[in-house]
Order: structure tokens, then sequence, then C-alpha cells
């Protein structure tokens, strides 16, 4: 029984951590029709920014969670600005290659600006350990998931409430049309990117304090990705659910079965939904009439 | 050309509310659609501007939105102004913002969107208090949309989608409307309350209107000024009163056959090469 | 200065060329195909054989991605398959080499069936997802049946003999590769006139309205799927041979998105675009390590440690300058610059 | 032959210098430099200097093969200090053995590398396998009856590794309780964690590369369990005791090359500190040592061809030459039917104070 | 023999609560002209899309020169004859106006992928064949000037020719034209009508025809049919049509004993 417990918990801890990534997908697809395959290396950009901040102020944790928050927002702001801005009247195609070549410059720029070797994050008591009724994880790994279950109510609220979630929308839908309605497109792009950036960097920082940082921690994005189609590309909630599923089955599956099949079985998992729910547990169909 | 003057009763010798001088477009580099075509339409009048297939009405609709770069097009000689500032090169948001709204071609509904948020998107600059007012207004044009409020749009008939597109326009109040054939698609009793609704606005509200119609008759009953073109230029241009008297326009948008004032049937339709006599 | 011809008969209108200066520019392609070996030597000459293998991939991607449609991110599992096809029947059966190329081809076809069935409903994103989980799956079965596939240890690939000749130096080797290309490009431009051809380019256009014209949606999906696949395969088997050893790290993830890049860059469902964009990306670093040259030793000592990290920053930078200049491709360049050529000196 | 002017003699290699196997590849160029510095500063061999180029693969075959031919055929350097990885080098033989060119291979010894012997590639260090090998025979004298738990990669290195825990089972008593393959590349290590602990496992073998026995050891602190853990050599680096944390003391490892913390390591820095600039000396580890001692191995080869500098000449000394001693590792040599130094390998354990790891014993 | 083409016996359609189509009874006869009118959401496209098999039925049943329509996958109703335009264009946009046409030749081909790929003997032969057809129709259609630009690039109007020229290629028995003239100026409606009557007549195809222009049905329609919420309101001769109440009160909007009153108006405009 604890044995499933402890199984489950690992399980979400590291589900929240692609469930976070899988939300900045969505964000961003949802509300311009774009994949930014770089997600995962921002995410890492991030945390050792994050590792910079706390290593030069002895471990604040406000300074380095405002400071890194606040890098995340100029960040992403800036390669909005410069990179995919000027590209956003051409084909979809064409962005996505462009983030594809942002990746490969992010993953240069980490050996280049910080090392290739592994570090270890500790920032504040994150890399505590905390029993909670037998099961022991870490702080950072609660942290995760609070961190998601505070990102999926604000998604939720801002989708639900705010006039802007439908002009978002409205931008992945047809940004010309859009434009035509008077919405700025860049604008929206800028806050969803931004959004992105944040919560990416998030899940980038806790699990380079749960587990470690290096200079691989981009792989997380491709962990992420599948998660998002679970969920349904432009589902921002559903993400997050489809990265507790690949989470939570991939721990199931290496804790009862064997690790090799740990990485096939998220992916069997993922080919078994499709099959049965085309647009992932909760995305949006496809609209196509005659 | 003369052009239209502001009509009757209001003489103001302001510049007109829109105005296209002397525009050349060409897409692609290589395919000029529209050329040296000048047209204005002075502040609360209808103007309207018809034409064959490809004549370029539509690219000419999509300069003054600035919406043509995403199609590859540019304007390439000439100039547009709107409400005394030049647009020709403006970003479309800023076009918007200004006061001018476009019904698309190929009506352009946001599809996953409801139509209830479709017409919101519409308001997308107004107050939440104005965009249900103007909402309720919609719905009442448009009953049908009453009835499919909560509907996904890309599921709608091709009327209702009309409909959605022609409502989301008007949401925006704006001191321009270009339509570009706002009557596509929809049953002759909808076309009715359509161009009443035109009407209205224009005299309650002043607004101006530029409408791209094939519906020539329906266009020209509401219109003070008429443009023809044909072939990427502006080939013919009057008063509305003035241009139902034309010959040709009878022969080729009205649908009479030899001025005799009678309409011709379909069935009667022979094949020859015609030649119009602005053409010579 | 050209402006087109004038066509006369329909069978102008489905030959692949039109003009005699067109057959001109063929022949002497085909002349620089043939003295390449003459002119460059040992390296050039296999960065030339790469980059054919890598066209010949391409031009299969291209059959799913670029004409019908269909994302892929699983291409590696089919150039996988297709390695282990050859690898295994030439090295460990003893079969004969052109036997063992047909297999390259059948068993990723058979293969991309299997995957292509469950994802017949999927479109864009959820279906590279899937191919992607198929790649996945299939490195795993590779590793799982080792008694076949020797497991991660891999197979070592002899050059081939066929017909009691042998393939055996780099310059033979290369126009063998240089044959394949060749039949690929064929194959491929004469599916592209076919009806095969068009009934794909419909469905990526408009599938509803393909199905109303008649075209079996799920047959022309799974016949995309099985004509890339076996191109695919092949250019699988050639790169096993290219490599001379076959494992599963010999082909990773990293190739499928690079085939995607080629395709982007070449100019999405273009045959011409799928080749020159594997000539750009698999020069690329060729052009990135020379421009970091002629930066100057000076610079070069200065940076040691990093000086590689620098070019990858270069590699990705000149991709994204590329497509910011030219969203449309290689294949939108050379329509520009071809337009601009039979236009001038007029300008419309 | 090719690479020798009257002024300069080139060398070549390829090796992974970007991405996170950088770690490995940059700190055995280093050491591959710091060996020509040393003899360029003595006057080179035969008033010749060294030269070296190096080509980063980015530990992907095809371009280990690419790099390759252009050293040899473009660049025509005279001789190769390192083929990249182990599955590279395997790849790379028959280019190799094609163009007869002399070949050092001090990363990942397999045996295919060296068994049959190839005439003209010299492979120094010990086999994956020899190393688990002795490990696992010291730690079931160590901890007789113990439950083992062991974690592998699924890859050529985690299964050298199984066979040299499978040779020594065969030797000594050895209770294996969990064992399980993981997927290459795996980054959360929780539900294998939670087997060994459910398994009451004693020993633990991590047979990770870096981050994953960072991950496995992290994991177990997390679950509140100490089992002895054993790691392998490509792990030995300071940068994974500081990246575990405290809970890496005592973590067992193996090698063959001596730790930086003893006498000969800290010659060797010093060494360093001479012909390195002080940001390289901080990326020396025990890669330098290897990529040293086995040019130096090349450079003495080399040296006794002076005049007549020729591959053949190379090999001929290369296979005569008396053991290279370098002081980090077994002295280095070759036979007539030996292509493989196989030095001797010493366990060792981990000391989270000095970031270091010592012979055990000591 | 008999004459009847087309037949739909109580067909209806629903899509979740709506029902889009109410048993709907008609027939088509061989050299047919019936229209379908009907205010905006009435149910007429979704009629189209059952007839061509885009939307399988909820119930009722449809059949072609008697065969039964039910077990017929979508993509062979095109072989019994049914060819059909769309109301909101569905073009293949990257394709030239000849590969478009083309493709409506297609199940008339019979290459198979291996023959394509060597282009070669009956591959080559059909091509030649069919390419001959698609001139023809090219001809027939006037759209020779564009017959090579990238369909993308026309403007609407021309569009709508060119998906009537794809339908005619695929040799239909009975056509469908879903608001065929709808952003046609009057000339160019009248080209249209030309064309429908010539169909028709020359080509013996019945025609079945969705149109909001009511000079145009009331002048070329045999019969017209009037939908309104998916249910049948009158089928007739097109005068008795015109001025049932019903189709008044619902699609007219005012009684038309003259046909066309503001044309009336604008007529007078003359006087
Ligand atoms: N994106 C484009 N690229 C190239 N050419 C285009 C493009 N859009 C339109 N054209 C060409 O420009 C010309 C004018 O097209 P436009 O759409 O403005 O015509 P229109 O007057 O609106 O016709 P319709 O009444 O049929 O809508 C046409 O010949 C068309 O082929
Ligand atoms: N796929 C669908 N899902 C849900 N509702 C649909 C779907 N297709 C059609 N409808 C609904 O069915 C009704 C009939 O639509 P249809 O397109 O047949 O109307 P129509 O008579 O062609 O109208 P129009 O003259 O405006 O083209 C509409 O109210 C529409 O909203
Ligand atoms: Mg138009
Ligand atoms: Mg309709």
């Amino acid at each position: 029984m604890n044995y499933l417990a402890e199984l489950l918990a690992s399980g979400l801890a590291v589900g929240a951590v692609y469930g976070l990534i899988a939300m900045s997908f969505a964000i961003i697809y949802k509300s311009t029709g774009l994949l930014n395959f770089a997600q995962g290396e921002m995410g890492m950009i991030i945390a050792y920014v994050a590792w910079s901040i706390s290593t030069s102020v002895d471990g604040n944790p406000f300074i380095v969670a405002l400071g890194s928050i606040g890098f995340a927002v100029l960040f992403a702001l800036a390669v909005e600005r410069i990179v995919i801005r000027p590209m956003m009247s051409e084909p979809i195609l064409s962005q996505i290659m462009v983030t594809i070549g942002l990746s490969v410059i992010f993953r240069s720029a980490i050996i280049l600006i910080w090392d290739g070797l592994p570090h270890n994050m500790a920032i504040a008591s994150g890399n505590q350990l905390v029993d909670l009724g037998g099961v022991r994880v870490r702080a950072a790994q609660i942290a995760v998931l609070v961190a998601l279950f505070a990102a999926i109510a604000g998604m939720w609220a801002f989708f639900r409430y705010s006039r802007f979630g439908v002009a978002m929308r409205a931008v992945a839908s047809d940004d010309a049309t859009a434009q035509l309605m008077g919405v700025s497109s860049g604008k929206v792009q800028m806050a969803a990117w931004a959004a992105a950036a944040v919560l990416s960097g998030v899940a980038g920082v806790l699990f380079a304090i749960a587990y470690e940082l290096s200079p691989s921690l981009y792989a997380l994005g491709l962990k992420a990705f599948p998660a998002t189609i679970l969920g349904g590309l432009d589902a921002v909630i559903g993400s997050a659910v489809g990265g507790l599923i690949i989470g939570v089955t991939e721990n199931l599956v290496g804790g009862y079965i064997s690790s090799g099949l740990k990485e096939v079985a998220g992916f069997v998992i993922i080919i078994l939904i499709l099959m049965v729910r085309p647009y992932g547990l909760f995305g949006e169909k496809r609209i196509e009439r005659l | 050309m003369a052009g239209p003057v502001a009509p009757a009763g209001r003489t103001r010798i302001a510049p007109p509310l829109l105005e296209i001088r002397n525009a050349q477009i060409i897409y692609d580099n290589a395919v000029e659609a529209v050329r040296d075509v000048s047209l204005s339409v002075p502040e609360g009048s209808v103007v309207a501007l018809l034409g064959s297939n490809g004549a370029g009405k539509s690219t000419l609709l999509k300069a003054v939105t600035g919406t043509l770069h995403l199609e590859e097009g540019v304007l390439t000689k000439g100039s547009v102004h709107f409400a005394g500032e030049d647009i020709g090169h403006a970003r479309t948001e800023r076009i918007v913002g200004n006061g001018m709204v476009l019904v698309p071609e190929g009506r352009r509904l946001f599809a996953n969107l409801t139509v209830d948020e479709n017409l919101t998107m519409g308001a997308h600059l107004k107050s939440t208090a104005e965009m249900k007012r103007l909402k309720q207004m919609v719905m009442e044009l448009f009953p049908r949309l009453a009835e499919r409020r909560s509907q996904i749009s890309g599921y709608l008939s091709g009327g209702e989608q009309q409909m959605v597109a022609v409502g989301r326009a008007l949401m925006a109040e704006p001191r321009l409307l270009a339509l570009d054939e706002p009557s596509l698609g929809l049953a002759p009793l909808i076309i009715d309350s359509i161009y009443q609704t035109i009407g209205r606005m224009r005299r309650e509200m002043n607004m101006t209107i530029f409408l791209v119609e094939q519906n020539a008759s329906r266009a020209m009953e509401i219109a003070d000024y008429v443009y023809i073109m044909e072939n990427g230029r502006i080939v013919l241009d009057g008063p509305a009163e003035k241009m139902r008297t034309n010959l040709d326009v009878q022969e080729y948008y009205l649908g009479f056959s030899g001025g005799d004032g009678a309409r011709k049937s379909f069935r009667d339709v022979k094949h020859y090469k015609r030649r119009k006599r602005w053409l010579s | 200065m050209r402006s087109g011809y004038y066509k006369e008969t329909i069978v102008e209108h489905i030959n692949l060329t039109d003009s005699t200066l067109q057959r001109a520019w063929i022949g002497i392609g085909l002349l620089l195909v043939i003295a390449a070996p003459f002119h460059f030597e040992f390296y050039g000459l296999s960065l030339i054989t790469l980059m054919m293998i890598t066209a010949i991939g391409a031009m299969g991607l291209n059959v799913l991605t670029g004409w019908t449609g269909l994302i892929s991110l699983g291409q590696t599992a089919f150039m996988v398959l297709g390695a282990y096809a050859y690898a295994i029947s030439t090295e460990s059966w003893g079969w004969p080499p052109l036997l063992g190329f047909v297999l390259a081809g059948i068993v990723p076809a058979i293969a991309s069936v299997i995957v292509g069935v469950p994802s017949l409903r999927l479109t864009g994103l959820y279906l590279a997802i899937t191919t992607l989980a198929s790649a996945f799956i299939v490195n795993h079965l590779v590793l799982e049946f080792d008694g076949l596939t020797n497991g991660s240890s891999g197979i070592f690939v002899n050059r081939p003999v066929i017909f009691g000749y042998a393939f055996d130096t780099d310059a033979k080797f290369y126009y063998l590769t240089a044959g394949f290309g060749i039949l690929t490009i064929l194959a491929c431009l004469n599916l592209r006139r076919s009806r095969i051809g068009r009934a794909l380019i419909a469905i990526r256009d408009n599938d509803n309205a393909a199905r109303v014209m008649g075209i079996d949606l799920r047959a022309y999906k799974l016949y995309a799927f099985v004509a890339s696949s076996f191109i695919v395969g092949i250019s699988g088997a050639l790169y096993g041979i290219f490599l001379s050893f076959v494992t599963v790290d010999g082909f990773p993830f990293l190739l499928a998105i690079e085939a995607l890049a080629i395709l982007i860059v070449g100019g999405m469902g273009s045959i011409a675009g799928a080749i020159l964009g594997a000539v750009f990306l698999v020069g690329l670093p060729e052009v990135t390590s020379f421009v970091f040259s002629w930066m100057g030793s000076s610079a070069q000592s200065l940076l040691s440690t990093s000086a590689h990290e620098i070019k990858g920053l270069l590699y990705g930078l000149i991709i994204i300058l590329f497509l910011r200049l030219q969203p449309h491709g290689l294949m939108g360049l050379w329509q520009d610059a071809r337009r601009t050529w039979t236009l001038w000196p007029l300008k419309y | 032959d090719q690479g020798v002017t009257d002024t300069e003699i080139l060398l070549g290699e390829v090796e992974p210098l970007t991405g996170p196997p950088g770690l490995l590849g940059v700190a055995h160029n280093l050491g591959v430099r710091l060996a020509l510095a040393e003899v360029n500063a003595k006057g080179g061999i035969g008033g010749r200097q060294l030269r070296l180029i190096a080509e980063d693969d980015g530990y992907v075959t095809s371009r280990t093969i690419q790099s390759l031919r252009k050293l040899i055929g473009v660049d025509k350097v005279f001789a190769l200090t390192s083929l990249s990885g182990s599955g590279q080098a395997l790849a790379s033989m028959p280019i190799i053995k094609q163009s007869g060119i002399p070949a050092m291979v001090p990363i990942g010894p397999l045996p295919p590398l060296y068994e049959p012997p190839s005439d003209n590639i010299f492979v120094v260090g010990q086999s994956y396998t020899e190393g688990m090998h002795q490990l696992a025979l010291y730690l079931a004298k160590e901890y007789p009856g113990a439950k083992w738990g062991i974690i592998l990669q699924d890859d050529d290195y985690g299964k050298s590794l199984g066979e040299g825990i499978e040779q020594a089972r065969e030797e000594a008593d050895i209770n294996v309780v969990f064992e399980t393959e993981y997927a290459r590349g795996q980054k959360d290590f929780a539900s294998e964690m939670l087997r060994v602990k459910d398994a009451g496992v004693e020993v633990l073998i991590a047979g990770g590369i870096i981050s994953e026995n960072i991950a496995m050891v992290k994991e177990a602190e997390k679950l509140g369990i100490t089992p002895v853990i054993a790691t392998f050599w490509p792990g030995r680096v300071p940068e994974v005791l500081k990246a575990i944390g405290p809970a890496s003391d005592g973590i067992y490892g193996v090698d063959y090359v001596a730790p930086i913390q003893s006498e000969a390591g800290q010659a060797f820095l010093e060494l360093a500190r001479k012909y390195l600039t002080e940001d390289e000396v901080a990326r020396v580890n025990r890669y330098t040592m290897t990529g040293y001692s086995s040019t130096r191995a090349l450079i003495e080869a080399m040296k006794g061809c002076a005049d007549d500098l020729t591959w053949a000449c190379t090999i001929e000394k290369l296979e005569t030459n008396p053991p290279i001693d370098t002081g980090v590792m077994d002295p280095i040599g070759f036979g007539p039917d030996n292509r493989f130094s196989n030095s001797g390998v010493t366990i060792m354990r981990a000391d989270y104070e000095t970031l270091s790891f010592a012979p055990v014993g000591e | 023999m008999t004459q009847k083409l087309l037949q739909l016996r109580d067909v209806t359609k629903s899509f979740g609560g709506i029902q889009a189509v109410g048993g709907v009874t008609l027939d088509v006869n061989r050299g047919e002209i019936v229209s379908v009118i009907g205010p905006n959401g009435a149910g007429k496209t979704t009629l189209f899309n059952l007839i061509s098999g885009v939307l399988p039925v909820s119930s009722g049943s449809i059949s072609i020169e008697g065969q039964d329509l039910a077990r017929v996958p979508g993509h062979r109703y095109v072989r019994l004859g049914i060819g059909r335009t769309f109301q909101n264009l569905a073009l293949f946009k990257h394709g030239t106006v000849v590969d478009n046409i083309l493709v409506g030749r297609h199940w008339r081909m019979k290459t198979s992928v291996l023959e394509a790929a060597l282009h070669f003997g009956r591959a080559r032969r059909e091509e030649i064949a069919h390419r001959q057809k698609v001139e023809e129709i090219i001809d027939f259609l006037e759209i020779e000037h564009i017959r090579d630009k990238v369909v993308g690039t026309l403007s609407y109007g021309q569009q709508k020719r060119v998906e009537l020229g794809r339908a005619l290629a695929t040799d239909p028995k009975v056509l469908l034209l879903d608001e065929i003239v709808a952003g046609m100026n009057q000339e160019e409606t009248e080209d249209i009508a030309r064309f429908i009557l010539d169909i028709r007549d020359e080509l013996d195809i019945a025609i079945l025809l969705i149109e909001h222009d009511m000079h145009l049905v009331m002048d070329i329609s045999d019969r017209v049919h009037a939908l309104n919420f998916g249910r049948t309101i009158t089928e007739g001769r097109p005068q008795e049509v015109q001025s049932h109440p019903g189709v008044i009160e619902a699609y007219l909007g005012h009684k038309t004993e003259d046909a066309a009153p503001q044309d009336a108006r604008a007529a007078g405009g003359l006087a």
C-alpha cells in the first residue's frame, strides 16, 4: 500500500513538472496556433538564471523567485519581439522551424554561458525532505504540485471570465480576422509567450531543485510535448492533466513492470487514447463542414 | 473624375472620409490586380463598388484595411487616406482603431468560437455594457442567430455564417463600414432586413458605408454613388440615379434587355460575345 | 531570356521537361553527378554521398508530409527498420544485397501500415506524436529482440556486391547512392504527375472534397505511408552502409526533426525543395565551420573551449535568418529568382 | 606519410565537444593538448611542432564518420588521438583500418575494438566489463551475503557492465534481488529506487553515466535508504559528488586512473597548470589523464621514428616500445598481437569533504 | 426504363439536438432541373451532404437509379453518378485549375502506384486521354485564361467556375449545385444559367440546384422544392411555389405576383 502511495506521489511530482511545461505549450498554441519547440530550452535557461541569482544572493528565496520570474517575462518578450513577431504572417511551419532554430541556439548558449556540468541547486529549503504520512517527498516536489494547481485555477478563471481569453482563441483561429476586429495580435502573442515562459520557468527551477540542474534539462520539453497532445493541443488545463497522467503511468509501469518500458508505456497510452479521441482528452475538434 | 460629394444637406467642405488615389496593387510581385484606381467615400454617404469576378474589388478592400500583405499583395503605387491619415501601409489594428471595419470576403468567422463569442470579438474595442447593447441589436436583426447563440459557429449554415459576419462588423459601430458582398448566400427576406439595417445605421448614426456587391439592383437602391470596376480599373462611375439609366449597367448589372425596362428571362440568354460600351 | 514555352499538345503538358534548355540543364546536372568523384576527394565525396542519402530520405518524407499533409516525427523508425532489414538479411543471413535493398523497402512499408492504420483519423501534430511514439517503440523492440538484431551492440555492414560488382570504394558507393537518388527522383516526379500524386495533394488541401471526388481517404493515406516509408527505408539501408555499422544510436531522434527541417527549409511539397533542403542542412555545419575559420585563428584560440558551442549558435542563427528572409524556403527563393528572370526587364 | 611537414606534425581527433557529453570530450581534449604542449615546449619531435585538430561530433555517429573522413582526407593528419565514444569508435573501425592511420582509443574501450587486434588501432585503458568485474568481486568480498540491486542503461555500456557482474557472479557468491534496465536519457528514477527499497537492497550498482547516478543517489536519500552504492568511472568526476551533495559520501567507484587527490594526481595538476590556462585547468578530470597518457604513448612512438616518421614505423614503435609510465595510470604498452593496454584498476570511495575519490584501504 | 434518377424517401438528419433535415421526400428525374429553396439554415446544404455521401443519413433512404446508397462508402458515390459543387468552395487551393479538374477524373483512372511511378504504357495513355477531357471542360466553361493559375489566388467567382468544372469532370448523372451563382453579377449569372441549361440539354445530366437568386430559380427550374426547418413546405412548378403563402412568409418576405418588385422600382427610375 505504501509502495503504491510512494509510486503515485513521485509520479504526480514529476507529472506536475511535465504538466506545467505542457501547459506552456498549450498556451502558446491556443493563442497563436504555434508550437514552440524551444519551450523546454526556455525553461532550462530560466532555471540556470535562477541558479545564478541564488548563488550570488546567497539563496534568498524571494529575491530568487522575483528575479527569475522577472527574467522569464523579459526573456520571453525579447524572444517574441525579436524572433517570432517578424515571422507572424509567415507560414506556420516556417514559424515552427524558427523555434527549432531557437532551441539549437539556447542549448549552445547554456554551455557557453554556464557549463556542461550537472549542478546541485539548493534554493531555500527546496531540497528538504518532508514526510507526508509515511511518504517522503522533497519540498520542491510539493511546490511544483502547488504551482500546477495554482496555474490550473488561474488559467480556468482567465479563460472563463476574461474577454482577453476569447481574443486569444480568436487570434489562434484566424489572426488576420482578429486584427480586423481591432485585436492586436502582437499583444496577445506577447502575453502568451510571457505566461508560457513563467510556467515552464517554474517547472524548470523546481525540477532542478528536486532533481538536478544540467544542460539536458531541456529534454523535459520532449516529455511535455506528448503530455500536451494527450490533453489536447489547445486545452491548457487538459495539458496539465496529460502531464500528470504520463508521470503517474511511467512510475506505475516502472514500479510494477519494468523500467525499460517506462518511456514506451507513456507513448502506448497516448496512442490508445488518441485512437479513441483523435484530439486528445480535452482538445477541440477541428471544425469542418461543407 | 469628379467623384461623389457629400450628400445634400450636409454641405461641408471636408475631405472625404476614405480616399484612394491612383492605387496600383500587385500580388506575388507578378499579378497586377488593381491599376490606377482612384475613389472616394465622403462621410455619411453610401458608395457602392460593382464589377465582375476578378475585377479587383476585394483586393481594393484588403488594401483599405491593411490585410493585403497577408496574401503577398503590395500597394505599389498611390495612397489610401482614411479620416485624413495615410493608412496605405498602416497596421490593421490601427485602422480598425480609427473606426473602419470590414466584413471580409468569405466570412472568415472564428470557426471554433461560438456565435456569441464571435459577436463579442466584434466589439473587442468597446466596453462590456456597450457590447451587451449591441449584441441585443444584432440578435434582433437576425433572430436566427439568437436561436443559435451558443452553437460553434463553424457548424452554422452558410447563410447563418454570413449573418454572424455582418453582425460582428455591426458590433463595432464603426465610422466606416466596408462590406464585401454582404448579401452573399442570404435568403431574400434576410437581405431585406440587412439593407434596412444598413439604411437605418446610416440615418441614425451617420455611418459611412462602402459596399462591394454583386446584387447590383439592391446596391443601387441604397447607394449615393456607384463605381464600376473591370479588370482592375474603374471603368465607369457616377451618382446612383444616373447610373441606373446607363444602358450598359442595365444590361450587364440589372438584367434588362435592350432598354425596354423589362427583365429578360435566364432561359432566353443567348451566348454571343457582347461588348461593353465602356471597354471600347 | 525565355518567357515560358507555348504548348500545343497534351503530351507536352505531362512531360517532365518543357524545353531544350531545361533538358540541357538536366544533362549538365547528370554530368556533374558523374564527374563528382573525379573532382572531390575522400571527404568531399562522403559529404555529397551523405547529402544524397539524406535527400532520398527527405523525398520519402515529402510524400507523406509534403504531399499528403501528414506530419511525421517517426521517420527514424522506418530508417532504423530499413537499415536493420538490410543489415540482418545481408550480414547475418548472407542474402544478396539487392534482395537486402528490397527488404529494406518492404519491411518499413509493412511496419508503416501498422503505424498508419491506427493513425488514420489523426491529423496535424496529433499524428506527429503517434509517429514519434512508434519510433520509440521500434527502438525498444530492436533492443528487445537482440537475438535477431544483436541488441545494442549493433551489426557491422559491408559495402554491397551486386551481380558480382563490388561497390567497395567510396566512389563506387557514391555512384550506387547516386543511382538510388536518381531512381527516387524519377519515381517521385512520376508519382506527382499521376492520379496518385494528385489524390494525395487533394487530401492535403481538402480531404472532404477529395472524398466526394471519389478518393478513398483511408487507402490513399496508407499509400502515402507505404510509399514514404519504402523510400525512407532504402535511405536507412544506404545510411547503414555509409556508417558501416547499424545500431539504434546511429539514428537519433534528432534525425526526424532534421528531416522535417529539410522539408520546411526546402519548401514543403516540392521534390526539388527536398533535395535543396538536404544539401543546405547537411552542408550547413560546413558553412558554419567555414565562417568560423574565416573569423581567424586568433578568434578560434581565444574561444578554445567554447568554439564548438559557438558553431552551434551560428547554425541556429543561420536557420532563423534564412527563414526570416525567405519564409517560403529555398523553393520560394528559386521561384522568385525565376520570375525575376523570365519577366526581366519588364517589372510585371 | 601524410601530415608531416618540415616544421609541423598534424594530429587529429574526434570527440563530443558540445552538449552534455562535452564534459568528457573537452576534458579529454585538454589532456591531449597538454601532452602536445609538453613536447612542443621541449622542441617538438625532430624539430617539428605538433598541432592538433579537434572535430566535434556531438556524440552522433554519422558526424563521427564525417569528421574522420575530413581529418584523414582533407586535413591529412598523421595520427588520431581519439575516436569519440565506444559506439562511434566501433563504427569508425572500417575507415580507420582501410586507411591504415595510427589511431589511439582512450575513451570507451570495448573488446571488439581490440579483439581481434587491428594493426593500427591502439586501445588504452580497461574494458568496462573488467572494471565492473573487479568492483563486483571487491564488493562481494567486503559485503558477504548482501542483497544486490543492479540498474543498468539499455545500451552497449550497460551491457558491458552487466557482463562484468556476470563474470563476478561465477567466481563469488552474489545475491541479486533486483535488476533492471532503463532507457537512455531517463531522468526520473523514483520507481526504480522504490523497487530497490522494496527489495531491501543493500548493495546497489548504479550503472548510469552521470546524471542518472545523481538522480539515483538523490532518490535513495529521499526514500531514506542507505545501501552501499557503487558507480562506474565515467561518473567519477567531482561535479557528480557536488551535485549529489552530502549523500555522495562513501560511494564506491572504480578506475584505472589515479584520483586527483592522490600524489600522482596532484603532480598531474601541477603539470597542467604549467601549460593550460586557469579556465582550462578547472575542467581537468579523469578524461584529461587518459587523454594525456595515451597521447604520450603515441608521442613516444613518434619520437622513436623522428627521422623516418611513417605510419609503419610509428605502429612498430607503439608495438615494441617499453610501457610508457605517465604516473596517473599503469604504464601503457602494447605487443605484436596486443593492441590493448589492459590497465589495472583500483577500487575507490568518495569523500564529499574534498569532493574526490580515494583508493580504498588508504 | 424508369425516368426516376435520384430518389429520396423520408430522409432525416440530426446533429445532436438539431434536426437539420426532417423527413424529406424528393425525386429527380432524368433531364430535369429541380431547385431547392428555403431560408438560411433550412437544411438545404445538409440535404446535399447526405445525397453526396459527405454525411450519413440518420434515417430514410436515398437511391440512385434504383440502387440504395445506405451501404455505399462515401468515396464511391461519385461512381454512381453523383457530382456536386460546394457552397463554401472546397477546392484544392494549392493546385492549378487543370489539376483541380483532373482530380474530378480520378475515379475513372486506373493506374496503380507502380505504374504511376514508372509512368509508362497505360499510365501515360490514360493520363493523356483524361487531360483531353479536361481541356474540353475548360473550353466549355470558358476558363482557358486561368487554366494554369493556382486556384487559391483566383477570385471568388472564378473559383466557383472551377468547382463547376471539377464536378462536371466526374461525369455525373445528376449534378448538385449549391448556390453556384452566389457572388456573381448579372452577366456571370447569365453565363452560368446558360451552362446549366446546356449541361442538361447537351450532356443529359439532371440538375439539383440550391439557389437564393429567385430570378434564376424561377426561370430555369422544372420543379421547385421548398424547405423550412428541415421540412418540406411545398413542392411544385415554380409559379405555384412562388405564390405559396408558407414560402412567402418564411422565405420571400413579400407577395410576389410580379417576380421582382425592387427591379420594377429600379426600372421605374429610368422613366
Ligand atoms: N492572393 C492572391 N494572389 C495572386 N493573385 C490574386 C490573389 N488574390 C486575388 N488575385 C487576383 O487578383 C484579381 C482580383 O481579385 P479579387 O479577389 O480582388 O476580385 P473580386 O473583384 O473581388 O472578384 P469576385 O467578385 O469574384 O470576388 C483576380 O484576377 C485574382 O486572380
Ligand atoms: N455538422 C453540423 N453540426 C451541427 N449543426 C449543423 C451541422 N451542419 C449543419 N448544422 C445545422 O443544420 C442547419 C441546416 O444547415 P444547412 O447548411 O443545411 O442550411 P442551408 O439550408 O444550406 O442554409 P443556407 O441557405 O444558409 O446555406 C443549420 O442550422 C446548421 O446550424
Ligand atoms: Mg471578391
Ligand atoms: Mg447552404
